[in-house]
């Protein structure tokens, strides 16, 4: 169950107002990357790539990539003025010693404690966890990007995780195709919705508890 | 063409490098996801039918691209990675069986790496710490009251690098994020061999911009160029 | 002269900068035996007035030369160093008990900064094992059969570097034997102030060349110059 | 009670021999300083400084110094065709990684069994380590130069060495102003005499027991 990237741009740009100028980010392959569409012209982002560069400009035109400049997720980039290239040890150190602002992943479980499992189903897909423990644990803020469902339509929200964990209490912040959650104090709270659905139906397809915050707002895009 | 000088005894031919591979060896490899991987290397191993290999770099490339041509000739029998998820063939040899992997988070990884090359014993880190296959038989230990892992030293018998250029002694400069895990897989061989783009005379690099200073290396080939087709094409 | 911009707000005066430093604080300087130490922001905390602090550094310098001069006044409460030979008056403190000086030997203190940087607990180390005064105080562990001290991780409340340029993100390059421990220090920071030769525009240094990327650097001042005698002179 | 400089020549001389074309090695102050002095102009030796250079060439010329380029005791150097600049962690790891093939330092007492000792004098002399330990338990083979005996005339090859030890077991060979010992299997053997001294003089200086190599040469510069 896919979603069209219409929707999927509404959910990059509701993850792009998280972004501020100046900030260091970490952006996961899949609709995180399509979050740098969203954010200002004007707006000087510093975008972190594990590999080891900092300062990722947008895509290449076709037929200008170089197979030597890409992102981590292998696919061709550009580089801004300000940029730096640096060997991968160096792109994990500022991993851990918190100087990733924002860091923005897929993932395939949330928990209402923000508990990550992103990295492995058992028996089944096993590709590794990558950069992904470190970019968890350790960004000073990270956003899960997400379907709410998986593709049988089960929640990949839940009270908790039944696949294996990437990382324990690490998410901030949850936006799926309908709703923006918060997790502070390893509570769940529900704060945006878009206004193509109602609440009813976020619980209805949440497998845990949710705090409903007393500002709730509609998404209007 | 201008004879280069060899007065370091460096510069070989691919053949020559490949002697110092054999069947059941530790074969330590930089590039990530097969952007930086030596591509004239990897096809004299396939080649050279070399089997039973122990391999260790950042992840398995993708069927056709870098280090995942060897992986998926079956010829591996452990590697040593963060992700494998690119290749699916290395995925399914490890379903049936038929290949070991040891996962490791990336930045853990590329830091037992480094610190192989560097003559450390381990690094302590506490990424992972929570997670039972990265901390499945793994020492702990409590600094300043808090937990860490013991992540060893990772070394090879021998390195395979990728560089941009490189001068008689082995000085080597990267090409953009081509550089990767490449300066630290070149630290961590106990032979290690560059593939590179261009030799240039000694003294041409500049001593500042060098990246990985040429007593880390111990033979130089020239590269034939990349020689598969990148997943975005 | 050109007016810069200054988008990331990092560049400042060293007024600025000072404010950044009180006594008491545990602060982390770049150079090796001066060369490559921050003149102006020495000068700057000796004019303040600083006291009372703990120090982090390859050595004390000389009497009149990089951070010595902070040493010699007195300032020091206590310093981890590799060596105070060439500072004798850093001796005569010692030996009067005026200053503590933890000793740790070079190569391993180097490693402690950098995994201070890099978000590390701790490196293991051989080096010193048989020695009583490295290894007082630090755990043992056993790898592979072979036995490594544990060297914890240093950081610093603020770190204070030398480069030759910066641009306005403070990303920064060295000048040769002067890039010593800075690079390291500039990482190991909680926040770090670079003091630099030349401020150049964004765009103007090419990303290869850059040693120290700019996400570890907080602040950056203009250098009035090295403004001590070298010993040689 | 210091060595003249012919005196100092003729050991830096005789240490000289032990390096071979292409080599990585790596100088302490004093006396090893002069080594290079004394090898072939044609030779490619890489020295190497803690600090961060590898690659050191001669001294420069009175008023080309530059201060931003000196060795590890803080003395401006120039650099030969080839040599790298580094940070000094990397400089420690060709160190611990076994890349210096010889390193020469001074000492203050080395042991019969090769224990050296040269980082500090109890009460009086604390220097501190620097880089002494790496170099001598890292380096593939670690010469000693340095006076026969102390400013009192007493023995610096001792059975057991009395100061705080630096590094066990780990010099390979010992150079004075008299005479030349290797160390082999925790065994100390004459192997070598200035021909200014005789083996009854060498012994007479020396507080431990030393064999006496079959093929001993004497020294005729």
């Amino acid at each position: 169950m896919g979603l069209n990237l219409d929707v999927r741009n509404k959910m990059a740009k509701r993850a792009a107002e998280e972004i501020t100028d100046g900030m260091v980010v970490n952006l996961g392959i899949g609709i995180p990357s399509l979050v740098p569409n969203h954010l200002p012209e004007t707006m000087t982002v510093m975008f972190h790539a594990e590999n080891g560069i900092l300062g990722m400009g947008p895509s290449p035109a076709t037929g200008k990539e170089d197979g030597n400049l890409c992102n981590a997720g292998g696919f061709p980039v550009t580089v801004v003025p300000g940029a730096s290239y640096f060997d991968s040890v160096t792109a994990f150190g500022m991993i851990r010693r918190g100087k990733i602002d924002v860091s923005i992943l897929g993932s395939l479980q949330v928990s209402s404690t923000g508990d990550l499992a992103n990295w492995i189903i058992p028996g089944k897909k096993v590709p590794g966890m990558g950069g992904a423990m470190e970019l968890a644990s350790k960004a000073n803020k990270l956003i899960v990007l997400m379907n709410h469902t998986d593709k049988t339509g089960r929640p990949k929200i839940l009270e908790k995780c039944t696949l294996p964990l990437t990382a324990k209490k690490c998410v901030d912040l949850i936006i799926t195709e309908l709703a923006v959650f918060e997790i502070v104090n390893e509570k769940l709270m529900l704060i945006q919705h878009f206004h193509t659905t109602t609440v009813d139906e976020i619980i209805s397809k949440t497998a845990c508890d949710i705090l409903i915050a007393e500002n709730l707002k509609v998404i209007d895009f | 063409m201008v004879e280069l000088q060899n007065p370091f005894k460096k510069i070989t031919s691919l053949d020559v490098a490949l002697e110092q591979l054999h069947d059941g060896m530790t074969i330590m490899f930089g590039g990530f996801g097969g952007v930086g991987s030596p591509p004239t290397l990897i096809e004299g191993m396939i080649a050279k039918n070399l089997t039973d290999l122990t391999l260790i770099g950042n992840d398995t490339g993708f069927p056709q691209i870098g280090i995942g041509k060897i992986v998926s000739q079956g010829r591996v029998r452990k590697i040593i990675a963060s992700h494998i998820g690119s290749n699916p063939i290395a995925g399914r040899l490890m379903n049936e069986g038929r290949l070991e992997v040891e996962f490791s988070p990336q930045g853990t990884l590329v830091e037992r790496i480094r610190a192989g090359g560097m003559g450390l014993g381990a690094i302590l880190s506490d990424v992972g710490i929570d997670n039972e296959i990265v901390s499945a038989g793994k020492k702990r230990i409590e600094l300043n009251g808090r937990t860490y892992l013991v992540e060893p030293a990772l070394t090879a018998q021998v390195s395979i690098v990728y560089a941009k250029k490189a001068d008689p002694y082995g000085n080597l400069i990267y090409d953009k994020s081509a550089r990767n895990t490449n300066p630290l897989v070149a630290m961590a061989g106990n032979f290690t061999i560059a593939e590179v783009e261009e030799i240039v005379p000694l003294g041409s690099l500049s001593p500042e911009e060098i990246v990985t200073p040429g007593v880390f290396v111990d033979m130089i080939i020239l590269s034939s160029g990349v020689n598969w087709k990148w997943a975005w094409e």
